[in-house]
Order: C-alpha cells, then structure tokens, then sequence
C-alpha cells in the first residue's frame, strides 16, 4: 500500500498532474511570503549598531545561503532515490536541482560581496564562510558539467547520483575543515561572525524570508522538474495528448 | 530436445531514445553456433553487450543456466567476450599483453601463452610491442585467447576483422571444435563463414514494437 | 573458497603488474608530474620576488598546492586507454569485485606519481628554503595526502572516463574533495615549522583516508559500470 | 506591533548611506529569483510548442500513408 | 593563382570553424583551463595565509604562474585525437601548405583557452587583492602572453604528439622557451602597480610575439609531417 | 599499350628493421583496379601510405603522371586516401564531419553532403553526433567520400571493413563506375571482390632480399 503510493509519486506523470493543480496556490503562497517578510525586514526592523542600515541585506543573504546549502542535499538525496529505486523521476529531480542550487549560491556570493564592502571595506574577504560557499559552487558546477557533457541521458543521471552522493559524504568535512583554517587565519579586521547572535525583533522577518525562500525552492524545482518531464516523457502518450490540448 | 543453456526472454533494447528491437525470444543448447545477423546499425552489437551482461536491457532477461545472469557472480567465469576493440596495449609486447589477458580471466589453460601466439602466427612477434603490429596481427593477439580459455560461451563481435583469408579459415575450424566440445558460440559476422550447421538470429525478425516505455 | 581467494589475487596482482609494467615502458608518466611539480616550484621565484623569508613562508603552501596541481596532470588518463580498447568491458567480466580492481589501479597510479611526489618534496623545500622543521612533516603529510588523491582521483577519473576531454570535469570534481587535505596538510607543515606537535593533523589525515579508502572505490566501480553501460 | 523605522520614504530608500548596497542586493535577488522561476516557465512553453509541432507532422505522415 | 588562394582560405577557414564548433560543442575544452586557474587561484589563500598584504604582494607573479601552467593544460590534446583518429594524414593530404593548417588549429586553441583566461584574470585579481593600478597590465600582458603561449604549445604538441603520454616533454620543451614571457609579463604587472609605465614590456613582448608567429607554426608543420611518417 | 598513369619504381620498405618487400615494380594504367594481396602483415597498409606520400620508402620512386610525388604539392588534389582509421569525430554530427572532410579536399562535388549520406544510407542519421553510430555506421560517414570526390586516384585501405553485404555490393559498384570513367583505385581487402577484370599485386612476389642498406 504504502509501496504503491510511493511508485506513484516515482510516474512523472502523477507528479506532472498533481502539481499543475498545486502550482497556483505554491506561486500565491510564496510571493506574500517574500513580500511581508521583506518588507518587514527592510522598513520595519531596528537598525544593527554595528553595521547600519547595510545589515538588512541579511534578509536576502542568509536565506539564500541556507537554501544554497539545503539544496545540495536535496539533489543527493534525489540522486540516491534515483539510483536504489531505479525511477526516472527523481532523477529529473536531482538535474533540476543543480541549477536552481548554483543560482542560490551565487546570489549568497554576490549580496554577501555586496554586504562585505560597506562591512569589510572590501568586495572579497577570505573568511570561513565565503570560502566554503565559493567551494559549494564548484561542486555545483562538477555536477552541471557531468551532467551536461555526458554522452548519453542515463549514464549522465546515474554518473551524477554518483557525484552527488561523494560530495554529500564530503561536504560537512569541507565546512569544518574551512572553518578550522579560518580559526587559525582569522584576520582581526573582521567579526562579523557573532552576528550569529541575532536580535529577536529581526529573527521573526529573517525567519519569514527563510520560509519564503524555501517555498521559492519548491516552486523552482517543480517547474524545471515539469519541463524535464515534457522533455523526457516525450515519446509517451500522455505527454502528448497534454501537449494537444494545452 | 534437450534443456536450453542460454535463453534471451523479450529482450528489448533502446540506444538513445531508439528502439532497436523489441520481444526479442530465443533459446541456444550447449553444442550451437548462431550468428547474429542485421544490417549496419541493426543493433548487433548491442546485443551482444546485453548478453554480456554489460548493458541492462530496457526490458526483458537473460537466463544462463537457468537463472538470470545478473544474478549470477560466476557467469563471467563461464564467459569469453571478444568486443569489437582489441583490449591491447601498444607498448607491451605481444606476449605480455595476451599473459595480460589471461591472468586477468584467471585461467589456467591447457597450452601455454607462446603455444596459443604460435597457433594464431605470431610466434615471430611474440616479443614486440603492439603498436608495431599491422591491423590483423594486433587482432590475432586477441584471437589467441580463443587456444586459451576453457569458458563454454564465446561471444565473438566481429572476429574477422582485419583477418586474412588463412586466418579466418583457422578461426573457424577452431569455433566448429568449441561448439563440438559442448561450447555455445554466439559471433556476428558480415561475411558469411564456411561452417556446416550453424543456426542464424536475425534481428530484423523482431523489429522494433513502437510502444510506449512508461515503467509505472 | 580458497580456489576464489586465488581468483582474486591473480585479477588483482595481473593488473598490478601490468599498469606498472606498462608505466615502466614510457617511465614519462612517472615523470610527468614530477617534471610539472619541479617547474612550477621553479619558476615562483622568478614570477614573485625572491626574497627568503618570503619564499620560506610560502614554502609550505606552495609545496602542497603544487603537489595537488601536478597529481591532477596523470589523473585523466587513469582509465581512459582502458576504457577506449575496451580493456574497461574485460575489468567488468572478471569473477573478482571491481572494487580490487579499481583499488589495484589506483594503486599502479599512486606508486606511480604520488610517492616519487612525496619523495621529492625536501628537495623542493631545499630550494624554497623551508625551515629545518618543516621537511619530516612535508614528506610524512604528502605520502598521506598522495594516497588520498589517488583515492578521489581515481573517482573523478571514473566518472569522466567516457567524455572526450574529461579534464576540466575531473578537476572541478576531485580539487574541492581534496581541499580538507590540503588545508590540514599545509597547516602541519607549518606547524612543525613553528616547533609545535603534527599528531592531530596526522590523525585527521589518516581518518580521512580510511573514508575515502571505503567510498571512493565503491564509487569508481560503480562509476566504470556506469560509463561502460554504453 | 513594529512600525515604519525611517522618517521617510527618501531615507527609507538611501538608508543612510547604504541603501545602495540593500538596494542592488535586492535587485540582484529579485533578478536571480525571478529568473528561477521565468526560466523553466519558457523552457516549459516551447517544449510544449514542439511537441504540437512534431505531432503534426507525424499525423501528417500516417495521412499520407493512408493515402 | 586566384583559385588556389580560394582553396587556401576554404580549407582555413574549414579547420578552424570545425574546430571552433568541437570545442563548442564540449565547452568544456574553453572551461578546463579557466576553472583549473579559478580554483588553483582560490586553493593559494588556502595553502598560504590570506592577509591581503601578502597577497597583494603575490597577485600578479601567482595569476601569471597559475595562467601559463592552466595553459599547459590542453595543449596535449591540440593535436592528440587528430593522430589516433587519422585526421592528421587528411591535414598532410590537403592541397594547402600545413603552416595555414597548423596556424587555424592554434588560433582555435587561442581563442578557447587564452583569451577566456586574460578576460576572467581580473576577476582573480580582485580575489587575490591586486591593487588598482595593475588590472590593465594584467589584461593587456596576458592577452600578448597567451598567444605566445598558444605558439609554443603548439610547436611541442606537434613534437610529442606520437608519443603515448607526451605531456611530459611538451612541459620541458614550452616551459623554458616560454619564460621570458613570464618574466617580462609578471614585471610588467608589477610596474603598473608600482606606477611605472609598461610600455617597454609591451614592446619585449610584441617583438617576442612576431619572432615565434614567424617561427612557431613553421617547426609545428615539420614535426606533424615527422609524426605521420609511422 | 597506354602510358602509365602512376608507376612504383624499385620500392623498397622497411618497418623497424625488417624489410617488407624489396623491387617493386609496377605501372598502372587509368581505369586499372587493383587489388594489393598479402597476408597480414605482408605490408599492404605501408605499401599504401608510400603511394600516398605519407612514408618515405626505403628506396625506389613512386610516379605519377610521370613525375615523382614528392616534387608535385598538387598530386594531393588527385588523390583520394581512405586509410585503416576513420578520420570522424565523435561530438560532431555525421553531417558536420563530412562536410569538414569535404571542405578540407576543397572539393566543388557534383552531388550534395545529404545527397552523399543518403547513398551511404545515413540520411536518417545525419544530425546525430559519431560517437553514437555503429562500427560500420562510423565507416560509411567516411565512404560518403567516394561520391563527392573528383580525384582519379582512390587509394582504399580495407573499406569494407565492419561494412554489411548490401553496403559491400554498393561500394563495389561505385568502384567500379569509378574505374570506368577513367580512374585509377588501389584497394586492400581480405574479403575477394566481385568485381571483373581486376588486377592483382602480391606481395609475395617480391620478397626482401636481405641485401643490407647503408645509405652512404
Ligand atoms: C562573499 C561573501 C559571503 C558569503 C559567501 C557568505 C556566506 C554566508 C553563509 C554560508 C551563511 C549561512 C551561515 C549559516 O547559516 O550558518 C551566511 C550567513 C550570514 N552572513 Fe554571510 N557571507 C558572505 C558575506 C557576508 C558579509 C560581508 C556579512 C556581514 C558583514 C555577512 C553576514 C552574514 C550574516 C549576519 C549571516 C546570518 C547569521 C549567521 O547565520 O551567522 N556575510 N553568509
Ligand atoms: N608503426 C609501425 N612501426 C613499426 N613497424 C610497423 C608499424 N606498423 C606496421 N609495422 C610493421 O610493418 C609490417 C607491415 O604492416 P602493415 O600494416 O603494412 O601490414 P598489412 O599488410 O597492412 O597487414 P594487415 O593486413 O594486418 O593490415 C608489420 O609486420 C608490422 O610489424
Ligand atoms: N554508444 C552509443 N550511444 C548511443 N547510441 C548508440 C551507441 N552505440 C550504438 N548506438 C546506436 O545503436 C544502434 C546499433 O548499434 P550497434 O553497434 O549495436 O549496431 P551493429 O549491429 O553492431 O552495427 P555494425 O554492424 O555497424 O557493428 C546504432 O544505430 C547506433 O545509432
Ligand atoms: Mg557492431
Ligand atoms: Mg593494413
């Protein structure tokens, strides 16, 4: 019984006909989300004595970080479905996933340069965190290319899993080895690091965003998840009578 | 009629989004020689791998002795696969690469490494690196394998190739004693070979169904 | 039982043999990175300005990302003859698990390029003045830090075996893996310059090492399976 | 029940000094985001497209055939 | 006379959008060198200590280093897959000098490894702390040096290209011809950032360009010519 | 009888040491076929890339028209060489590859490179990259030649090689044709052709003498 259900959620095709119904209300829900919780965060929120009103870009920053993060597991764990279960979908999934992932990591690359020049004085600071992030887009980027430049569909989707599961082993050994070289290197310019410590009045936004951000993740994988489908279920009937009535 | 050997079960197989032949039944006793036949792109050759147990079909099974070969860890052990490429290194000489060869199937054969190069002509050569060698005498090094293993099954992709008219004669004496020692041979072929006999798959008997592969 | 034993020490040892056989032919392989190595440490000083104490306190740093670039060079062609003669198929019908396989390989290549690496390190100490300190620490970490590579390398290698031009792939693959050992091994030289004790970052080294030893060629065979599904 | 934190619209937008670094890391997330989202909806949109096509030209041949 | 410089341009132009095309269609032949010299630029704070100082002081010698051996890399390749696949005898078989041949195939080399590697140098020159003054010089050199470096390599992938693993000799034969470039290029990044003017360098190096645009392609055709005669 | 159109002077090859054949002597005529006989390793493929200018013999000339290769950069545009290796690249598609090789001979053909493929039987696999073609699918991509190329002279390295029957029968035909409209082909193949009124070159018939070279 169980077993059943979880067969059906491995057919593309369950999957592609339940979330055309769910999409609506996932792209309603995020959008108010993001809207209150940004805007609460940018106009609302007490402004940090440290770092001014520059602090703010935390409400986009983190959030991203943390979902550039999440996301990585998101692609192993659909990569090792994938692999034991031997279904299509989640590996539909786990290449959707790359992208979406790489994309988040770059944002929390670039609005954390953004956030260092007013902080550090500087657009690139060698400290713990930019560093590992830096790393996790190199891993992002292993498993785009593999998976771009291998000959044939099937052996890109298991090759991936494959890579994605190393690298999943490996990825808390890389932020603590990172870490450890940064509590040796530390410069004294920077702190920022305590700002771990944040004020409630701001939790509550940052938190909104957090959700928002992870319903933006939804909604993005869904839909690369859908075109994946369409790409791949091509030849099936379903697919194509789909495509003749839309 | 005696109990088949190797039996082919709704073989279906798919190379990039291409059906190359679908329901794909047959059954070979111990003792028979089949040539696969089909034109060039039939899918030949991916047969054969699938048989090797080196690409998983999209549908359908092989059964050696009964049981599935996927399941079976000693099936290799019975296997000889000669592919169209010829595993041999350029800068080891021919008699370390067919040693080479031969360790790594674990055999212990009955005639030595030099004896099998003699059979196949290359005793002259035995000691001079592969990328000196013509195109036939690169393949015989491979072909020598075939004095040497003891497996019941031979799949032999092309065999010929490169192969002078001699040489081929040889082979084939050599495959009709395999299979009369009780050994099933399965060979393409785009020449037609001068054995009595022998039983023909034709791919283009099982063409390819073209229905839709949803696995739900 | 025993008979299989057997089996498998003559897979594993006939590949053994043969990749060393086949690197003593063109000894270039080995050289390869060592040649690689050599160079670029060579030409820092020509590239920087060459004074000392800046060069000694580089020479750790330097030493170990040069050694990591230069295992990177030979990693490419791990499988990839094997995989194009079709060698790669006979691996996958042997009677013994790829995982020996994969492991006696990855063996050939660290004897190969790793340790000569790891052997001709001091001398390269020598010329970027490292500290008297430093070189029991530089050779023990690389030896370490070598066999690890080998271990990720031949991942990487295994999962780009069947694209034309692997190298990029690979690198992006296996350099962020390695990075822990980097930073831990450059970190123990540096620490052993400074007088202090290397033990916890031997330890880290070597516990890293028993994880890579257990996933990485479960990985690369699982991987070789991969590439020669088609 | 937190309230509006500047004086003014003007300030709210230069934020002493560092509105534009918020601002254009917010424009960048709107961009990035937005793309995440617009992307695969095109991908989706001409997948879709020719797929219309590729049937009509398969009816167009079994037409033919019948013919 | 007319149509021969017509046969001429098309089998030019034939090779070298064929070229231009295989490298487009696995970018990763563009992304190979640059990623190598992205990540080795990111692993250097990480072997080192990243006080911008210090790095600052590093920048322009390391992002030259680090260019000329990520340049290194695919120039093994150049002309590998041409000799086992029996396109080389198709080049020594065209009816138009090999030194036109030989010229497209490096400026497809060019153009996918050397130029991508001067336009993303700033990028690492910001992440290395490179003052402002040096950017400019930075670009302007490396663009001069990598086609100097595009010549070279070709010269010795064109000797080595018959040799199993070549990679070896090609280091030792480009290495040396091509450090001068190092030198002048690194000191001229140097001197921007000191303020100096660089026109001298840029001079050096133009001269150095011509002598081996003159030289280069011509010893690459003869050493192709020697490499198909078995 | 009519002037040669090419004649091997005196050929002498070796191969690391060892002498291949020694005096050969030969003239053919436009619209000769003829096919190069030896075993393997007799030296037919080295035979070939003398002809074609790719190795220097050991001694003797080679003339065509009556002028030595060497001194004619324009003798390359007469020549069609097909050798063991198949020049295709893999990432490219059949179409992109051909044309390539096309452009390369600065061809202007009579037919185009669809028309070309189509003949060979690719038509339907014209925009799919190399790598994913069969053996004999890779070799067709580059028989497409025979029908785009003006050279009269064909110098084939066992074409037929992984080629099926009805592929076989087809390039027999085009050689022929070829022949009749006055060219020249210089072919090895281990498989006897069907074609009449060929002309045959042993090997055997010149065998090393063992009279030592020192070129002084
Ligand atoms: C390229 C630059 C940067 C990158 C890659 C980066 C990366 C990250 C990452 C990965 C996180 C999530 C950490 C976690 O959730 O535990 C994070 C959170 C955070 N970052 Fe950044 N960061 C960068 C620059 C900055 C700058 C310049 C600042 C401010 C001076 C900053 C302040 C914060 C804060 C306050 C958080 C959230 C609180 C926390 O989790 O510690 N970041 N950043
Ligand atoms: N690259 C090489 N270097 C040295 N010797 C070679 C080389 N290639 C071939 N030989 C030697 O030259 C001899 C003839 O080789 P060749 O390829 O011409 O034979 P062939 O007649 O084409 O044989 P086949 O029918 O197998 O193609 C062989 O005995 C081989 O040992
Ligand atoms: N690696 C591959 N990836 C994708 N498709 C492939 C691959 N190899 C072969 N194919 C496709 O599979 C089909 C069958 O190939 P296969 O090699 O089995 O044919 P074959 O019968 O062996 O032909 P030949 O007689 O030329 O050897 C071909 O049409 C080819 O397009
Ligand atoms: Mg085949
Ligand atoms: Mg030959």
């Amino acid at each position: 019984m169980a077993w059943q259900w979880f067969h059906r959620l491995g057919s593309p095709r369950w999957f592609y006909e339940k979330t055309s119904r769910w999409l609506p209300w996932l792209i309603a829900g995020t959008l108010s989300v993001w809207v209150i919780g940004l805007i609460w965060g940018l106009a609302f929120t007490p402004m940090d004595a440290k770092q001014g009103n520059s602090y703010r870009i935390i409400y986009i920053h983190m959030p991203a970080a943390v979902l550039a993060l999440a996301g990585y597991y998101v692609m192993a764990i659909a990569g090792a479905v994938g692999l034991i279960w031997r279904m299509k979908l989640p590996f539909m999934v786990m290449k959707s996933a790359a992208p979406i992932g790489a994309a988040l990591t770059v944002l929390t690359l670039a609005t954390g340069s953004i956030w260092g020049y007013p902080t550090w004085g500087t657009f690139w600071e060698w400290d713990a965190r930019n560093i590992f992030m830096l790393i996790l887009l190199f891993l992002y980027l292993g498993v785009i290319l593999l998976q771009s430049v291998y000959p044939s569909r099937d052996g890109a989707d298991k090759a991936c899993a494959v890579l994605a599961l190393v690298g999943t082993v490996n990825v808390p050994i890389i932020y603590k080895s990172v870490d450890w070289w940064y509590s040796l290197h530390q410069p004294a310019t920077i702190k920022f690091t305590e700002s771990s410590s944040i004020h409630s009045s701001m939790f509550y936004p940052l938190l909104l965003c957090v959700v928002a951000y992870y319903c933006f993740y939804t909604l993005a994988l869904i839909l690369y998840t859908r075109h994946e489908i369409l790409l791949r279920e091509a030849r099936t009937s379903w697919v194509q009578d789909h495509a003749l009535r839309s | 009629m005696s109990e088949p050997i190797l039996t082919l079960q709704e073989l279906t197989c798919e190379r990039d989004e291409r059906l190359l032949f679908s329901h794909l039944n047959y059954r070979c006793q111990a003792g028979d020689l089949v040539q696969i036949l089909g034109a060039n792109g039939a899918g030949k050759t991916s047969l054969l791998r699938i048989l090797a147990g080196l690409i998983t079909p999209l549908e359908g099974r092989v059964l050696w002795r009964g049981k599935t070969i996927a399941h079976q860890p000693d099936f290799v052990r019975e296997l000889l696969f000669l592919g169209h490429q010829v595993p041999v290194k350029g800068l080891l000489t021919v008699l370390e690469n067919l040693r080479w060869l031969n360790r790594l199937q674990t055999r212990n054969p009955s005639i030595s490494e030099r004896e099998a190069l003699q059979r196949v002509g290359l005793e002259a050569c035995a000691d001079t690196p592969c990328q000196q060698l013509s195109a036939g005498q690169r393949r015989r090094v491979l072909l020598a394998q075939l004095y040497l293993s003891q497996a019941p099954l031979w799949i032999l992709d092309e065999p010929f190739t490169a192969i002078d008219q001699a040489g081929v004669g040889q082979l084939e004496t050599v495959i009709d004693q395999h299979r009369h020692n009780g050994g099933l041979v399965l060979i393409t072929s785009h020449q037609t070979l001068k054995i009595n006999a022998m039983r023909h798959l034709d791919l283009t008997d099982f063409p390819p169904d073209n229905r839709v592969y949803d696995h739900e | 039982m025993n008979e299989q034993t057997r089996g498998l020490f003559t897979a594993f040892t006939a590949i053994l043999k043969r990749d060393l056989m086949l690197i003593w032919r063109h000894q270039s392989d080995i050289l390869n990175p060592l040649v690689f190595f050599l160079i670029a440490i060579t030409l820092l000083p020509l590239g920087l300005d060459p004074s000392p104490q800046l060069l000694a306190a580089l020479a750790p740093g330097m030493i170990w990302i040069m050694a990591m670039l230069a295992g990177l060079l030979p990693l490419d062609s791990l499988f990839k003859s094997d995989f194009e003669d079709g060698s790669l198929d006979q691996y996958l019908l042997t009677s013994e698990p790829l995982y020996l396989t994969v492991l006696a390989k990855i063996l050939a290549h660290w004897l190969s390029t790793g340790l000569p690496l790891a052997l001709v390190s001091p001398l390269l100490g020598v010329m970027l003045a490292l500290p008297e300190g430093g070189y029991g620490a530089l050779v023990l970490t690389l030896l370490l830090g070598t066999v690890i590579m080998s271990l990720i390398g031949a991942t990487g290698a295994a999962l780009t075996v069947c694209l034309r031009s692997g190298g990029l792939v690979l690198s992006l693959i296996v350099l962020p893996l390695f990075l822990p050992v980097l930073i831990i091994g450059a970190n123990a030289v540096n620490a052993a310059v400074a007088g202090f004790a290397i033990s916890t970052h031997l330890a880290l080294l070597g516990a890293y090492l028993a994880l890579t030893l257990m996933i990485m060629p479960l990985a690369a065979a699982g991987a070789l399976k991969i590439s020669a599904g088609h | 029940m937190p309230d509006f934190k500047f004086t003014s619209l003007n300030d709210f937008l230069l934020m002493s000094g560092h509105g534009i670094y918020v601002w254009s890391s917010v424009a960048i997330a709107l961009v990035i985001l937005g793309a995440l989202i617009v992307h695969p909806l095109l991908l989706h949109k001409r997948q879709i497209k020719q797929l219309k096509k590729r049937a009509a030209q398969t009816r167009a041949v079994t037409t033919n055939d019948s013919h």
